[in-house]
């Protein structure tokens, strides 16, 4: 778990993933390095560490949305990190949460061999910008997660329905999406004029 | 009137050369875009000026089923995933299933793991060299390479019964030890094969027309390759030597010595000699497993029902075609609260573009060939 | 010997040579998948009379059967000519190709010529399947086969100038005759590689087929076509092996003529030379991959053309110096 | 023998270039421009020209036609069929047709051909023109021959000279 000062502000948030990590002594020094530097550069915004059991590669740092593109700019550029790779790009839908649609962003650096996961955590409706100018692989990745998830990525150049048809309605990956029945099947065409124009 | 302006409208746009574009529709059933992709080309004469994938043909919600049964029963799901190299995905799952809790996998199993993996990939490998050739027009090697993917499909179904779809790794080991006829017939076919891949390579390596239609063509700068993301034969040809097996070993890869071969132009040709080498390398490392093969027994005792504790976890492999990764979000329950599959097939397809446009019809085959997608895992 | 008399005696030799050559195509096409099958590894047709041997007629009887689809965007009489105009010509050569020393159907003065005359009309019938089908495909497919059967159609010409300025006559008996000293492939081997490699563009054959390349254009031209006219577009391309193959040996290997010391029939010689030259065709479709299409023209104008048009004027210096 | 060849293939051209002419689709017009082409060769046959027969389908058939075909191929034909063919010249296309005619009578009504005195060659009889044809083209005419033929060199480079600018621009 992170550091005292971060937790503290962060309380509402933590309270979930507190449970995470029955052993808080071993992974308090996973990813250290890469949290001191954050908070070093980014003195305003707040970052909340995790990390599960002590595996060195399940480093997550839950960040604000409007600092995620700095953040990803600056690790991705990194004269030590080196983040230059974006291995994935997905999300998770908590129904129940203050904050239901969580995005994460896999990074990985060739050089250290080392990954850490970016998550942000939005509401529904919310826009995030794309990091799609910074890692090409972005591109694909963030049209899929719109399409199936229904979270806009503001800056896009080019969101559209990837996986599911072009008139489809709903976003099925959410919760609240209904596994049998007709009501999965609502085709709804003015919805894909407007995001995806 | 009407119809004059429609067909003016949708196929006779100008480009900047003056001379009307044509716009192919490619697929989604067409002969070489493995499966049903759906390429849309913009061609002025022969040379393609802009290129859109039309995937999701395939797509099954196969991470919306993750979600709603339990960790065992999503094993033989991964197998429709790459479907040409099965045990591959089983053993993707199962490593990331497994890092949720600390169980002590048993040596044999995990040579074995690593053993069945190797020869997924040269399963998948063979099949990527026929189509591939295939569409470059050599039409030889492709039942060459069928022969020997046979045998391979053999052992696996001698070994678990199944051919395609093998469902081959349970979590915590092996459902039962591979039959002693297993051993022999992986011994049998490593002996063979180094013999084979060299009757491939006489037919393309040094040919002029292959050397022509593959130098050069398709090329991906190494950082670019990083940039889209790409991941291994297509990364390791731009000259990344990076390869999940050595970065990050799982299975029995701790104690194999192996060489990740690497390319230095990042075109096609690239492409195919670092997976020719990768098949010599899986030789060598079945060799060993062979040979190191311990006995004991293959699989750890498991809890009844598996419940991870509540958690986050990324966990990928070297697929064949590239790197296979599952994250899995549990809850505590005995279904998965979300399972995201990271798809090596779906990132490389996304560099299609930077590596078509530009080039000429014929080679926008080559290309697809060459990046060697499967649309199961692609959509999913 | 009166006009009746001669008539019969032509007819009956037109419907002995129609006969054989379309059967002989037919089996050439069972010929090459049992040739291709065993480079590969494997039977091939086996199941149809012994060893399959009866594959050819069942394919044939199947196609026959088989419905006629014309597609309804197509222009009908277009399409319907197309394949009718691919295989004419294939088969109107064969009046002037010689077979043996006697067995032949007609000596024309101009035969060579009236070879490359008819032969070039098969690209019609190429262009007019890809724009009659109303597919995209089909088009590309017929663009590309224009384009190349034009080009290679010069270089197949060029390349048989030399031998003709050997043996002085477009006769083809008497450039068989003039070849008693000793084949023309000694003599002009620059023109009998040309020859072979434009033959081989010119019947759109492996490592040229771009114009029928199935696994870009989808069989090219011919996307469209089933039935009798796919049978029709399937034989031509044999039948035209069959043509280029016998002007290769009539021009290159003297034809009918045998090695001398082996007493054999002429016939008996020119259908072994034509069996080798057809295998060499086979053996290239099972080994080459396929060139692309900027590349086929690249190999064409910046390497074959000056290359027979060195071979000619080397030819003129030698016969005028020596001969 | 070859009178009912002779006018076989003559109203085969007058057929053939009739429904030509007559044809809005242009691809019709030109296969029937090919045909048209055929019936000349013959008639080229009949009058002992079989050297001229044959370059006559291997350049004008086989190759010119191929190339017309090919680019009219890439143009959308479906909207040419829609435009007007006629454009109100009825009445000075018919006064040329007369004209013409009249012209093309005022000739050939006199029956005097001093050529036809020189036929050099009869059907068949003649151990081929493709030799005859040779050394005079390559003696008598040699000077006119070269002309043409650099005259035909001059215009291909203006083709790609023209071509190529309009690549690269």
């Amino acid at each position: 778990m992170a550091d005292e000062s971060v937790q503290g502000e962060n309380s509402e948030v933590d309270e979930e993933t507190s449970d995470l990590n029955p052993e808080e002594d071993s992974k308090k020094d996973v990813g250290r390095d890469i949290l001191d530097v954050l908070e070093a550069k980014f003195p305003g915004s707040t970052f909340d560490a995790e990390a599960f059991s002590n595996f060195e590669d399940e480093l997550s740092i839950t960040l604000k949305p409007d600092s995620l593109e700095e953040v990803a700019l600056f690790l991705k550029d990194h004269e030590i990190f080196q983040f230059t790779m974006l291995v994935d790009l997905t999300a998770v839908h908590f129904p129940n949460d203050d904050l239901p649609l969580h995005v994460l962003y896999q990074l990985f650096s060739i050089e250290k061999n080392r990954r850490v996961r970016l998550k942000v955590r939005l509401q529904e409706e919310q826009s995030i910008p794309t990091v799609s100018n910074l890692w090409s692989s972005a591109n694909w990745m963030e049209r899929e997660v719109f399409d199936l998830f229904g979270i806009d990525f503001s800056g896009h150049p080019d969101l559209r329905r990837i996986l599911m048809p072009d008139d489809w309605g709903s976003h099925p990956m959410l919760k609240s999406y209904p596994l049998e029945g007709k009501g999965e099947r609502v085709y709804d065409k003015p919805q894909r004029k407007e995001i995806g124009e | 009137m009407y119809e004059i302006e429609e067909t003016k409208s949708e196929i006779q746009t100008k480009t900047v050369t003056g001379a009307d574009e044509l716009v192919v529709n490619m697929g989604p059933q067409h002969p070489s875009t493995h499966g049903v992709l759906r390429v849309i080309l913009h061609l002025d004469g022969e040379t393609v000026t802009d290129l859109d994938c039309d995937i999701g043909y395939l797509h099954r919600g196969t991470e919306k089923i993750g979600e709603n049964i339990t960790y065992s029963m999503f094993i033989p799901y991964t197998d429709r995933l790459d479907y040409i190299a099965a045990p591959s995905n089983n053993l993707a799952w199962v490593t990331a299933v497994e890092k949720f809790f600390d169980w002590e996998i048993p040596i044999r199993a995990n040579y074995i793991r690593s053993m069945v993996g190797e020869f997924s990939r040269i399963a998948s490998h063979l099949l990527w060299l026929a189509t591939h050739a295939l569409d470059i027009g050599a039409m030889t090697v492709f039942l060459w390479c069928f022969r020997e993917r046979e045998m391979v499909l053999d052992l696996f179904e001698t070994a678990f019964g199944g051919r395609l779809t093998v469902n081959a790794f349970r979590l915590g080991g092996l459902e039962q030890d591979v039959p002693a006829k297993f051993l022999t017939l992986a011994q049998e076919f490593i002996d063979i094969f180094p013999s084979r891949i060299q009757d491939y390579e006489t037919l393309l390596t040094n040919n002029r027309i292959w050397l022509q239609r593959t130098r050069g063509v398709g090329v991906i700068s190494g950082e670019d390759a990083v940039d889209f993301g790409l991941s291994g034969p297509l990364l390791r040809a731009s000259g990344v030597n990076y390869d999940l097996r050595r970065a990050k070993p799982y299975a029995a890869y701790p104690y194999l010595d192996f060489v990740v071969p690497t390319g230095e132009n990042g075109d096609i040709y690239d492409r195919y000699i670092v997976r020719i080498e990768e098949l010599r390398q899986s030789v060598k490392i079945i060799q060993q497993c062979l040979e190191q093969l311990p006995d004991g027994p293959v699989s750890c005792k498991t809890p009844r029902t598996i419940k991870p504790p509540v958690g986050e976890i990324y966990h990928s492999i070297e697929n064949p075609k590239g790197e296979f990764g599952f994250y899995i979000v549990s809850d505590g329950s005995e279904t998965p609260y979300r399972v995201r599959i990271r798809p090596p097939s779906f990132v490389n397809l996304a560099a299609l573009k930077k590596l078509c446009v530009g080039g000429l019809l014929a080679d926008v085959v080559a290309v697809i060939g060459s990046i060697d997608i499967v649309l199961g895992e692609c959509d999913r | 010997m009166n006009i009746a008399t001669e008539a019969l005696i032509a007819f009956i030799k037109i419907a002995v040579v129609l006969l054989v050559v379309s059967l002989v195509v037919a089996y050439l096409t069972y010929l090459e998948r049992k040739i291709i099958a065993h480079i590969q590894m494997r039977m091939g047709p086996m199941r149809v009379g012994w060893h399959g041997l009866l594959q050819p007629i069942a394919d044939g009887l199947k196609l026959f059967l088989k419905e006629d689809i014309i597609p309804s965007k197509s222009d009908k009489v277009v399409f319907v000519l197309a394949p009718i105009m691919v295989l004419v010509p294939a088969f109107v050569v064969y009046s002037v190709l010689p077979f043996s020393e006697n067995f032949y159907i007609t000596q024309v003065n101009i035969g060579l010529f009236l070879i490359l005359a008819i032969s070039s009309l098969g690209v019609f019938g190429v262009v007019m399947a890809g724009w009659a089908s109303n597919s995209k495909y089909s088009l590309l497919g017929a663009l590309r086969s224009a384009a190349q059967m034009l080009s290679y159609e010069i270089f197949l010409g060029f390349a048989l100038i030399g031998p003709l300025m050997l043996a002085g006559s477009l006769n083809m008996q008497k450039i068989v005759e003039a070849q008693s000293g000793g084949w023309f492939v000694f003599s002009q081997p620059l023109a009998f590689i040309v020859f072979f490699i434009a033959a081989l563009a010119e019947t759109n054959r492996v490592p040229f087929d771009l114009p029928e390349a199935e696994t870009e254009l989808v069989s090219g031209f011919h996307t469209e076509y089933s039935g009798m006219k796919f049978a029709f577009f399937f034989l031509a391309e044999y039948a035209n092996i069959m043509v280029v193959s016998t002007v290769g040996i009539t021009l290159f290997f003297g034809g009918w003529m045998g090695i001398p010391g082996i007493p054999l029939p002429g016939f008996v010689w020119f259908v072994l030379k034509l069996a080798t030259m057809i295998f060499v065709f086979i053996w290239l479709r099972a080994t080459l991959p396929r060139y692309r299409y900027d590349q086929l023209m690249r190999v064409g104008w910046k390497f074959m053309f000056p290359l027979v048009l060195i071979n000619i004027f080397l030819t003129g210096l030698i016969k005028y110096l020596f001969l | 023998m070859e009178l009912p060849f002779f006018y076989l293939f003559s109203a085969g051209i007058v057929i053939t270039s009739l429904f030509m002419i007559t044809r809005s689709n242009v691809i019709h017009a030109a296969l029937l421009l090919v045909l048209s082409f055929f019936f000349l060769a013959g008639l080229f046959v009949l009058a002992g020209a079989e050297f001229l027969a044959a370059v006559q389908v291997l350049i004008y058939s086989g190759g010119i036609m191929v190339l017309y075909l090919f680019s009219i191929m890439l143009m959308n034909v479906q909207v040419a069929v829609r435009i007007r063919q006629w454009h109100r010249q009825r009445f000075f296309a018919i006064l040329i047709v007369l004209i013409l005619g009249f012209e093309i009578w005022s000739v050939l009504g006199k029956g005097v051909f001093p050529a036809m005195k020189v036929w050099p060659w009869k059907l068949g009889a003649t151990p081929g023109n493709v030799e005859a044809l040779g050394s005079v083209l390559y003696t008598k005419f040699v000077f006119p021959f070269e002309v043409v033929s650099i005259l035909l060199l001059a215009a291909m480079i203006g083709a790609i000279v023209l071509a190529k600018k309009r690549i690269d621009s």
